[in-house]
């Protein structure tokens, strides 16, 4: 780590922040201070720092899914699973031209220029001109400033401001209907893809109709949606029938363990039965949006 | 003709069910009982001789108002932004500070009036979308209105009551599960029922509501007694009693090898005590803990027969010198009253064994904390042939292994592993979509049908029948119907 | 089982058919002639019954379940699944008094029954006439004609035919819109429940707002989905990383089995991990409609 | 400006995906060589020239016509009927027979007429809603239309067509799991990847694919060689060849414990044949079976050095003493041959060892039907701190139980055990829902990030920090960000 660079100082799975390494700067977490001078910059990534009240911390790499799960948010922000599939539907790949709107908090920005890196460009059209200029210096903080070009201009109205040089567009706005045209146009000559994404199936209905006027193939709308699973061990116990000791194995089941219960009653051991299971969480992501794809064809 | 009017009134006593926006709670109507609802204290007395579906608003004191008509208050969304591209969220959008609103409540400001406060202090509310606006008023209504509407319990709402606020007491099931395993289950009226449950009865209850008072249900229990908080709620009519039955765990064994004695006997209490006290688990066994010295002398008590009371107060007196005459004369009565009730117990175990020893049981619904493989293998046998069971498990593995080891003890077809997926949507003129937030998993449901076990070791042929569980449907070719 | 009865010929999990029970019948199946006089009648349902071939066939009680799973589809059914929650949904139970339009298979009609009878009524309203005259004639068959009034109209012009009885409507038609104040009409004056089952989004739509026209509260719209696993047994080799037979832990993990593998070129005995898993279906339930239920409120 | 153009034109040669309907095939482009799509042949001799993206028909006898502007061949919809009420289906509906149709073929009709035909011949098609009507008009045409797009092959299209068609070659691998993949391993241009895959280098070509031909990839493989033919359909330019490694696994240990040698002896060359012959389940492999024999007498050519080439044909010759001189000249051949191609791999496996031993790859890649666990625990110690690593696995359990052992290992954290629910919808105006089928499963991915492990034994320090891997985020608060 040197002067200037950013990195994610990790205290638990859903507990970290990104940092801006600065000599003399210093970083309050729970288990207090972090000296930058001393005790991060000439360390690795992903070394463990000792903070002043003793407990550990980790100091990672920043990665556009870190920054995702930590970025500021300005806007409801586009999560990692469908940047993914976003990114593998636009068919991206370094020197790939993109056009975005709108920027928002710039998940998919940042996710994006990592995969059209060193070569492509992002075009990134933003019409609230506070997140514009927020997305503008993050992006020279992060020292990506020579891929991006950031505008903050109403892509309904204006457009992307440039013409046939992207291979894909993306739309993230309210009413993406009325950019599917600047869409088109923004596309290259000989065709590329684009993509929206709506909360709403209103939203999904209206811009298909608009891709099929503008004479876009391939429509495709999908939803993905992330199940993330708890490793746990889980014990049930099993009922006492009245079989008594003399016949174990006749309850036809595979025993892993006995476990003798400290009781007052002094109960007999009771046996359970142990074993792993991926658990999923009681309350999980339901909707993030629709994505429509389609392709504008040569012909 | 009763069907035209307006409904039952709520009794003094009922059990019924508050609900509060999305949210439920089941409690008693009992006058100047305090009932605790989102931090709210109330007192339903007022509700006595309402209908049932009445809403009330809750007045100060916790006294309920009952509304005339119930109006979807909407507040006029007025000069709606078009976008929210203007709006700069600096934090000071609102110029009511905390403590304005607490004064309005305290001022006795009801929910309504302070939302409109609200509104009208934002300075952003204007420039907000129409849907931003909307999702504002929603949210700040929730949390100053109290109207709350009084409805008669029934297998939807107390499903998705327990489910909402202690899935923890009911295994995890989730109220679509639970509609699956009385479907699946065949549950109906007029059929003889076994159930394993520890979901504080709600099982219990459901097949109860859908069995309607005909036919029997013997709930299996381990512990003290089985578990019936949720049942309870329902509220059923006294003539539901008859249909239940209950049997421990502890003595399927006896009763499947047929040691399982039908005479009432000082042994056979006894042991009926016995049993509840070795097995731990009941909920009411846990809150007895506390009076555990007490408990077992009162289980020495209930050793003798009714005949040889005296000499039973001598060994507890000989033990309890430091009380008085006073107290040996209590202790005595609710000697006494215990030994009544476990005799009761008694009959109503030695009924519902005569239940089962038929074993021609129409359906067996498991859904508990325990692995539900011992007890499936056991409880099998107390079904008929060509009778649907269904088991319940929050985790797949366990159903995995049950599985396994009934293909291999045969007896059973067509075994399905499933589980259901829910999602609830929003539908809202052009804001239609599926709900941010959805339930991770509602548990695992293993079902199969009975079918008559010629043999008990497989020969050649029952192989290969079991072969022939599953062939590939494309195979199969059916030359007349 | 005697003269009369329906009962499921069972061959398997996915290969079953109902049949009627008579003197002197005989049933064809892929393992030979089932003589009903001789095989069936008199014998207990779930019996095992041997085809003149020498294959053997389970012979099973008629459930509403399996009766769906069998039944002849006039048109697309519905499955046990959304059965389920409806039933639930609806507050189904014995006594109630349900409308239900359409009738279509009867898939719903059976397990309405089952669940009101012995003394709910059920009003089935069918516009198709052919569809309607079958379904009487399968409730006469399985004798439940007491427990149901079949009518052959046209339910967005006609109604049920009956007022203020129900505690519970379902509509199953292409326009239930059109249905909701028939649906209101039909329900008891203390109110009830409806539920409408539609496969497509904008047929939601049109019903909300029909409901909430009149007066219908606690809206809510739900889909349910089954998935159903397959048990198997599943081996995984052990990838060779040249550690040899030297330190088989330090591989790190718990190996179940050494499977000698016989190979021309006497490979050593490959690590295979086995372990038993609940395997979804490559292909399996996307969509079968979506389910909005609301209650007709007392005020 | 070229990229004002059409785009590239098709080259013989070329790497291309056939798209007919939504079905992918991958094909060359081979002047006068036969490709089956979908039980037609094709000859792609006349796609060479065109645009990439053009549409052609398929004419009698499989040539490829362009079409000028590709149509939504929209037949009107006709008289349609408000339902479908008045429809008795008794299967008599349509007039023209199977053979009728097969005629018509025959004559040369083209699809769009037979469907035509199709319409007027039915008795019910007028009858029928504009849905049906749609539906059967699509139903049919697929049937009997033939048209294909030709496109440039990308990972999108391949994973989707591997998905689709030959799923058992990629484990399962849905495409939306390989994007996650993609994501979370962080893959990117300039980064050191090693892959592990058995999914017919589809996993291969889609990192090369994100890296554009800058940095390196490792792919480590068991067997003769790695499997690579998913890889070779995406047409990677020349120029990608040279960031591409491949490393035996079965000689991982030997790397990891410092005993891989990078000098080319005999004995290495040996070594690196026999590792060859000892691991199976390569693709190659298998094909090789038959000619066991032969390949064994090769192997042992190889256990020499190039200058003791006299000494290996008499030691073979001895063997195969019913071989007549030409024969024997071929074998030798054959025997330089191989030997030359031995050596270039064990030169390319010391330059893929050299990468490796840096141990400082920025990712890893785990896709395969092999258990994960001891692949993972060995291969993590080859990449640096603070990089994120993926594995996926058609199964849940073994995750699970790689999930645990890399806990109590330590050296990673961010531990995250997920799968993807993918729905496709169809968006029709008033007929938009989910569609009717979805894929079962795609798989499960794990993934994590690596970081320095300053200890190989935990201390109490480090267990305690283990412990706050994975805290309750409410009781987090950061006093300054």
């Amino acid at each position: 780590m040197k002067d200037g660079d950013t990195a994610i100082v990790f205290l638990g799975h859903d507990s970290m922040f990104p940092v801006k390494v600065q000599h003399g700067g210093q970083t309050q977490t729970k288990y207090g201070v972090i000296r930058h001078s001393t005790d991060l910059i000439g360390k690795r990534f992903g070394s463990k720092v000792t903070c002043s009240k003793g407990g550990w911390v980790y100091v990672l790499h920043p990665t556009p899914e870190l920054w995702t799960m930590n970025l500021p948010h300005r806007t409801q922000i586009l999560y990692s699973t469908d940047i993914s599939i976003i990114t593998m539907m636009l068919e991206l790949k370094p020197g790939s031209v993109v056009c975005e709107s709108g920027t928002g908090s710039g998940s998919l920005s940042h996710a994006i220029i990592r995969t059209i890196a060193p070569t492509g460009h992002l075009y990134t059209v933003e019409f609230h001109q506070q997140r514009a200029e927020k997305a503008k210096e993050e992006f020279c903080e992060h020292k990506v400033d020579h891929l991006v070009t950031v505008k903050n201009q109403d892509v309904c109205k204006n457009g992307f401001g440039v013409t046939n040089v992207a291979d894909a567009v993306f739309l993230d706005i309210p009413s993406p209907w009325e950019a599917i045209g600047h869409a088109k146009d923004a596309l290259k000559v000989k065709g590329g893809r684009v993509c929206s994404f709506s909360p709403c199936i209103e939203q999904v209905q209206r811009t298909c109709l608009a891709m099929e006027e503008h004479g876009f193939t391939e429509m495709n709308t999908l939803e993905i949606l992330p199940r993330v699973y708890d490793v746990r061990t889980v014990s049930l116990p099993v009922a006492d029938l009245g079989k008594g000791s003399d016949d174990p194995s006749s309850s036809g089941m595979d025993r892993t363990s006995k476990l003798s219960q400290a009781s007052v009653c002094s109960n007999p051991p009771q046996d359970v039965a142990q074993f792993k299971s991926g658990v999923p969480l009681k309350e999980v992501v339901g909707h993030t949006g629709y994505l429509t794809f389609a392709t504008k064809s040569l012909f | 003709m009763a069907e035209q009017s307006k409904g039952d009134p709520i009794e003094d006593g009922a059990y019924v069910v508050l609900k509060r926006g999305e949210v439920f709670k089941a409690a008693q109507v009992q006058t100047r009982k305090k009932v605790i609802f989102g931090k709210q204290w109330i007192f339903l007395d007022n509700a006595v001789g309402h209908c049932y579906g009445t809403a009330f608003e809750i007045s100060g004191g916790g006294k309920l108002l009952p509304l005339i008509k119930m109006e979807e208050t909407a507040t006029e969304t007025m000069e709606a932004g078009a976008d929210n591209r203007n709006i700069v969220d600096d934090g000071k959008s609102q110029k009511l500070t905390r403590d304005d609103i607490e004064a309005l409540k305290e001022k006795g400001i009801k929910g309504e009036a302070i939302v409109q406060q609200l509104i009208e202090n934002s300075t952003t509310f204007r420039d907000k979308t129409g849907f931003a606006q909307e999702k504002y008023i929603k949210k700040k209504k929730k949390k100053y209105e109290s109207i709350i509407t009084i409805l008669k319990p029934c297998t939807r709402i107390l499903a998705m009551m327990y489910y909402a606020r202690e899935p923890g007491k009911i295994c995890n099931l989730r109220y679509d599960t639970l509609a699956q395993m009385l479907t699946l289950g065949n549950i109906h009226a007029g059929s003889k029922v076994i159930v394993v449950e520890t979901c504080a009865g709600l099982v219990l209850g459901a097949v109860m509501e859908r069995m309607g008072g005909f036919g029997s249900v013997i709930q299996m229990y381990q512990g003290g007694e089985p578990g019936r908080a949720a049942t309870d709620c329902f509220g059923f009519p006294e003539s539901f009693l008859g249909m239940l039955h209950e049997f421990p765990l502890g003595k399927v064994q006896s009763l499947l090898s047929g040691k399982f004695s039908s005479e009432i006997t000082p042994e056979n209490t006894q042991d009926c005590l016995q049993t509840d006290k070795k097995l731990n688990g009941s909920p009411n066994e846990k809150e007895d803990a506390s009076n555990e010295v007490e408990n077992s002398i009162s289980d020495r008590v209930l050793e003798c027969s009714q005949s040889e009371e005296q000499q039973i107060i001598e060994v507890s007196s000989g033990e309890l010198k430091n009380n008085n005459e006073n107290e040996n004369k209590e202790r005595k009565q609710q000697a006494f009253e215990k030994k009544k009730r476990q005799i009761e117990k008694r009959k109503r175990e030695i009924e519902a064994a005569d239940l089962l020893k038929e074993r021609n049981a129409d359906g067996l619904i498991i859904a508990c904390r325990f692995h539900p493989t011992p007890l499936l293998l056991s409880l099998l046998d107390l079904v008929a042939p060509s009778r649907p069971f269904v088991v319940y498990c929050q985790y797949k593995e366990p159903l995995l292994e049950c599985y396994t080891k009934l293909r291999e003890k045969g007896g059973v077809i067509s075994l399905k592993l499933s589980e259901t997926w829910l999602r609830n949507y929003q539908v809202l003129p052009d804001r239609s979509h599926p709900k941010l937030t959805m339930s991770g998993g509602g548990g695992y449901i293993l079902t199969g049908i009975t079918v008559v076990r010629e043999d008990v070791r497989p020969n050649i042929k029952s192989l290969e029948l079991q072969k022939t569980d599953e062939p590939s449907p494309k195979k199969l070719k059916l030359e007349e119907l």
